[in-house]
């Protein structure tokens, strides 16, 4: 296999590439408990996994800060998992614990961790794109340099969320990537069945800024473009639009047995699948040998049973927490001024 | 009669008016080549092509406006909101222009559309997909709003509906769709407008429709057992809402309880409540008493949820309470 | 002054050129007059005006058919006056008098004449491109051949709405003229304040349809670049975005002083007027001659001066009008079924 | 004491919290060139700039967005929305995320914005220009929901609102904004949560709020020449409601009629009658009594607008319903 040669990530350093093997194997195995948990009813509600994707959430976290915002819709599991919450309170919030990221009243599709800059877990489609918008202005209206990576499905374009926001961010040149992950289904919908224009980052047209395509199944192309978009934005330059070409595996939700596509489809897609070109690519550096990446695989396995045993064994909400957090100042009366 | 689920009442609903009026259509998110979200449109992208049943982007402020357009110009939109929460988006217009445009045009236009979906909390779908908007629409003079309790009562409403001239809102509930009920052969539609005694009783009303219908039911139930009797009422649409059948009742029983599974200020029962208390005051013995949810955003955990809903014991509370009963 | 020459304008018969000299006439006088009465106060509410815009609605007009669908927003006196509903029950709308186009229900900004296909005359920005949505959607569902035209203002292009709708119209290919009058202001908004994209047709790529813009002080202009839009959606190939650059010579509504542009940008405006431009051309085409014209002139002054007396004279609307028409059924029992 | 219009009472509220904190931005359409739809904002942009004073593109969806997610990083906005008919295009941003990031992050996040501008009807508008939305929010657990009866309490209660930590629909009129009142000197607040009396009697309460405040007050001086005397009770804020206020006036005149100049179903004036008769069931000799505008879309022409609207007559009359008294 000859290896690929990528503008940017081939100047990254052999930890980050280690970091990055691991944090998509992180996130493989935790979703695939997840399924696991789900058919347990141990988690309950829609759960949105994101296996298949995880090129786009490590290439991008690897190309910010730690300190950036990023804000997404509920497929957000792997993307609070790459900011560094442990996997323990993330997967304790699907259970619905008390020892959540949001004390299990979020759940799944409502992961935060304001702590590592991670805004959300929103469940109205598009909804959080002017909340990107809404960061980014904070940014540049404080001039603290970070950038706001906001993420969000190819069917979400055709709201007017998108339209509005993308106009405002471009016009007042905040400090915004907003990356489509475009993974060619809104449910059961194809892209195709939806949008008049299927090549989404050609709608950065209309808004006057850059609209660019990456290999959403590449973690490596992914770090170049996020990393473009990243530096783009913090020297003042404005957003970029940057269409992240990926795929999920399995269902919309784990109620979608995923008819709508065939078994080929899936398979031609898994041979792309972005963890074992991440591994040969390692090797190729030399960044690690074969047995660190499989002592990674073990110690992952372990860190995500852990995360199950720690969720299992974590208590529900106590009662009180039912009318607790629904206003910082409930009565209104100001004690807090 | 047959017994049927809601799921597929609403679909006989469906499939029979498409069938009839070549001016319906079903338009929505995911209600073609997916069968609907929740699977109440399945088969009928087969049977009416897809000419008649749309899948649409996900665009709500657009689609539901494209079949106020629609309406407008003569058709019959039947418009799917994968859920009422989402809607939201769609409300402008829903109540600027779809309830308003004959009235402002005075009579030059007309909306014969229905925008239907599921409305109110599921189990474990946390704040944004678990809230209740009866109140939210009946508040806008120029809407017709329907929340159906039975399957019986979903389809002859929704046929009802789709050959109504005027905007109707059409709620519906994910968890009931499995529920079963007994459903007329044949043809028949339920009047708009019109309410139902579903259990008579002598010693106190209850009030409740939709998903709330069966708690009050299961309440009554427990009374029963303990030698109270009680009626209970569904007004099946909240605009219009069939005062005189509310108040007829509360008249014979002389005490009220409304249910409301959801959230307790500004809502359909504050309303219910006003009314009864100004028509019964001289018969009622006690003040109406009102039974709802928590006011807080829906939690994720099971444990918190169950807290935040009213259950059968929380109407045999209340009952108790209007008739100054010990618990 | 050289005789501009137009593709299909040219081609017009002398009756049609007249035409349009008097509809140019007469929504300029009427919308003086309107001016007048509202200071007189026999209009109330808001009223916005749209002298300087007549090229636009006459140009649009010439170039489609009567049973064309047209909706628009609240600057709507002179399309419904276009369309050729008489100026009395117009006025009288304006009046508030049983008399007018919705018994006084609605006023200026919810003009609507089904009989002539003018479905409104829409208070919500952007709320009526939706609307048109359907019924092009409409005319493609029943294959009746007729044509949407839809009217917005270019601020209303950062509306939601605007993008939703544009994205199913393409989509869908509905036969709909998408006509944005970019008079460069929204309120006291010049444009470049509130878009990233200061040529609005340029947002037609965002939607893969065809976008183009045209002199909305050339009435004939606008009639060669609507009459190809409208071949073109007749023919069945899909809407097109057009972008008609004009100019509004008055405050955004009634109550507005327009302080926020300069005596000398109206001034070099209406150096540009439509309606001296459409009667040199009406002569220089010997289509009429000057006679003729200062006849169809003292014409429409009578026309206009008659429905302001019609409106003066007629009644109130009935208090019983309060309540009709709320709803057609209004108990909902079904009477009507 | 100062004698103050609405208009400028809200421009110092708005000028002292912006001086007072640079974490406050001010945003919506037309608010600094323009001065403002209502100039509200005159002045501002000069003496702040356009950091601080930001003209938006009509996207109201988009704006209102932006400002929850820039008070969701710390800022405070305070976002205008030229009339509450146009917001409902943001509804979703306002009770889907705004309302409930608080909660749902279980106070990882909270949302410390203003969205304010006028509601109800002014004059002539016709029926999508004038629509009252007190209920719409106030439905929602998570919104604080204030409509000022005075310019002194639309300062106080903005500066509130604006240091308040929660988000806060804030409701001012256009016909209020050239009204003149009372405004004190300095520095002051006035606590959201709390109403207010506006006016001691005896013999019947009126609940009135925001526009209706002062046709509450012709009713009750037109009826203090026939001795009928008036207590006028000004909840000021929606949700927190002063529910002990209320029911404590009425404890005491025995009576209560709530006054809304909006539509009767489903409104304010729903939740007020059930607290009050439920609190209050012993003491009433007589129900609740609701004055409020017509059940239409609004009209533009001025008879038919006229008729839509309570005046101070219908509040005599609907007192003297409530007291039994013959007109
Ligand atoms: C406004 C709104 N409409 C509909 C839904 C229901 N829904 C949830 S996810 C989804 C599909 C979104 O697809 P896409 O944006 O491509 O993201 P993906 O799920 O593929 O990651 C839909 C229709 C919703 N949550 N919000
Ligand atoms: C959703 C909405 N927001 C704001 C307003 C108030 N408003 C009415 S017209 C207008 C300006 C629209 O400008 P444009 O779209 O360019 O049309 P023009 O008035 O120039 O014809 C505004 C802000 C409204 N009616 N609707
Ligand atoms: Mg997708
Ligand atoms: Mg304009």
């Amino acid at each position: 296999m000859a290896k690929p040669t990528y503008e940017l990530a081939d100047k990254l350093d052999k930890a980050t590439l280690v970091k990055m093997y691991r944090q998509l194997q992180l996130m493989r195995r935790f979703e695939e408990r997840c399924a696991q948990q789900y058919a347990l009813q141990k988690i309950a509600g829609f759960c949105h996994l994101y296996i298949g994707q995880e090129a786009v959430a490590v290439g991008t976290e690897a190309a910010i800060n730690p300190d950036d915002y990023m804000i997404s819709a509920y497929r957000d599991h792997a993307q609070i998992l790459g900011r560094g919450t442990p996997a323990g309170p993330v997967m304790a919030e699907l259970f619905g614990k008390a020892t959540g990221v949001a004390k299990g009243k979020g759940g799944s599709m409502h992961l935060y961790d304001v702590s590592r800059h991670f805004y959300g877990g929103w469940g109205i489609v598009g909804g959080q794109i002017p909340l990107a918008l809404g960061t980014a202005y904070a940014s540049k209206y404080r001039g603290d340099k970070r950038v706001t990576v906001c993420y969000f499905g190819e069917a979400a374009v055709n709201q007017g969320a998108f339209h509005e926001a993308l106009n405002m961010a471009a016009l007042w040149k905040v400090p915004a990537i907003f990356i489509c992950e475009n993974n060619r289904y809104g449910m059961g919908t194809p892209i195709e069945v939806s949008s008049a224009v299927v090549d989404v980052y050609k709608r950065a047209a209309a808004y006057d800024i850059p609209g660019v395509w990456a290999d959403g199944m590449d973690t490596l192309a992914m770090y170049d473009a996020v990393k473009k978009a990243a530096d783009r934005a913090r020297a003042g330059e404005g957003p970029t639009l940057l269409e992240a070409r990926t795929y999920r595996y399995r269902g919309h939700s784990m109620s979608d047995p995923a008819v709508y596509r065939t078994r080929d489809e899936v398979d031609t897609e898994r041979e792309n699948d972005p963890i074992p070109k991440m591994r040969a690519y390692v090797l190729a550096k030399k960044a690690a040998k074969e047995k660190e990446l499989d002592e990674i695989d073990e110690a992952i396995e372990v860190e995500v049973e852990e995360s199950i045993k720690f969720s299992e064994d974590s208590p529900w909400p106590d009662g009180s927490e039912l009318y607790t957090e629904v206003y910082v100042d409930p009565m209104g009366h100001g004690e807090t001024k | 009669m047959r017994e049927l689920t809601f799921r597929d009442a609403l679909n006989e609903a469906l499939d029979e008016e498409l069938g009839r009026d070549p001016d319906t259509f079903l338009m929505g998110e995911e209600v073609g080549a997916y069968n609907g979200a929740y699977k109440v449109s399945r088969g009928l992208l087969d049977k009416y092509g897809p000419r008649r049943v749309i899948d649409s982007p996900i665009s709500e402020l657009g689609f539901c406006g494209l079949g106020v357009g629609a309406a407008m110009a003569g058709l019959k939109p039947i418009i799917e909101v994968m859920t009422w929460n989402f809607a939201i988006l769609a409300m402008d217009q829903i109540v600027n222009t779809a309830a308003k445009m004959h009235y402002m045009s005075a009579g030059e236009l007309s909306c014969p559309i229905v925008f239907r979906g599921p409305n109110g909390a599921a189990h474990s779908l946390a704040a944004q997909h678990s809230q209740w908007f009866e109140a939210q629409y009946a508040y806008f003079p120029g809407l017709k709003v329907i929340v159906p309790g039975t399957p019986a009562d979903a389809k002859g409403l929704l046929k009802s509906a789709i050959r109504d001239p005027d905007p109707c809102i059409f709620m519906e509930s994910e968890t009931m769709y499995a529920w079963k009920g007994m459903v007329p052969d044949g043809e028949y539609t339920v009047p708009i407008g019109k309410g139902e005694i579903k259990r008579e009783g002598t010693d106190c009303t209850i009030v409740a429709w939709g998903k709330a219908l069966k708690i009050a039911l299961d309440g009554a139930e427990l009374l029963a057992k303990e030698g109270i009797s009680v009626e209970v009422v569904d007004p099946r649409t909240i605009r219009p809402l069939d005062e005189a059948m509310i108040v007829g009742s509360v008249q014979k029983t002389g005490a009220c309880v409304v249910l409301e599974e959801g959230w307790p200020y500004f809502n359909v029962g504050a309303q219910i409540s006003d009314i009864v208390q100004r028509a019964c005051f001289d018969i009622l013995d006690s003040p109406v008493i009102r039974v709802t949810g928590a006011d807080v955003p829906m939690p994720y955990a099971k444990t918190l949820e169950a807290l935040a809903r009213p259950d059968e014991h929380s109407v045999v509370a209340g009952v108790k309470t209007a008739l100054n009963v010990r618990s």
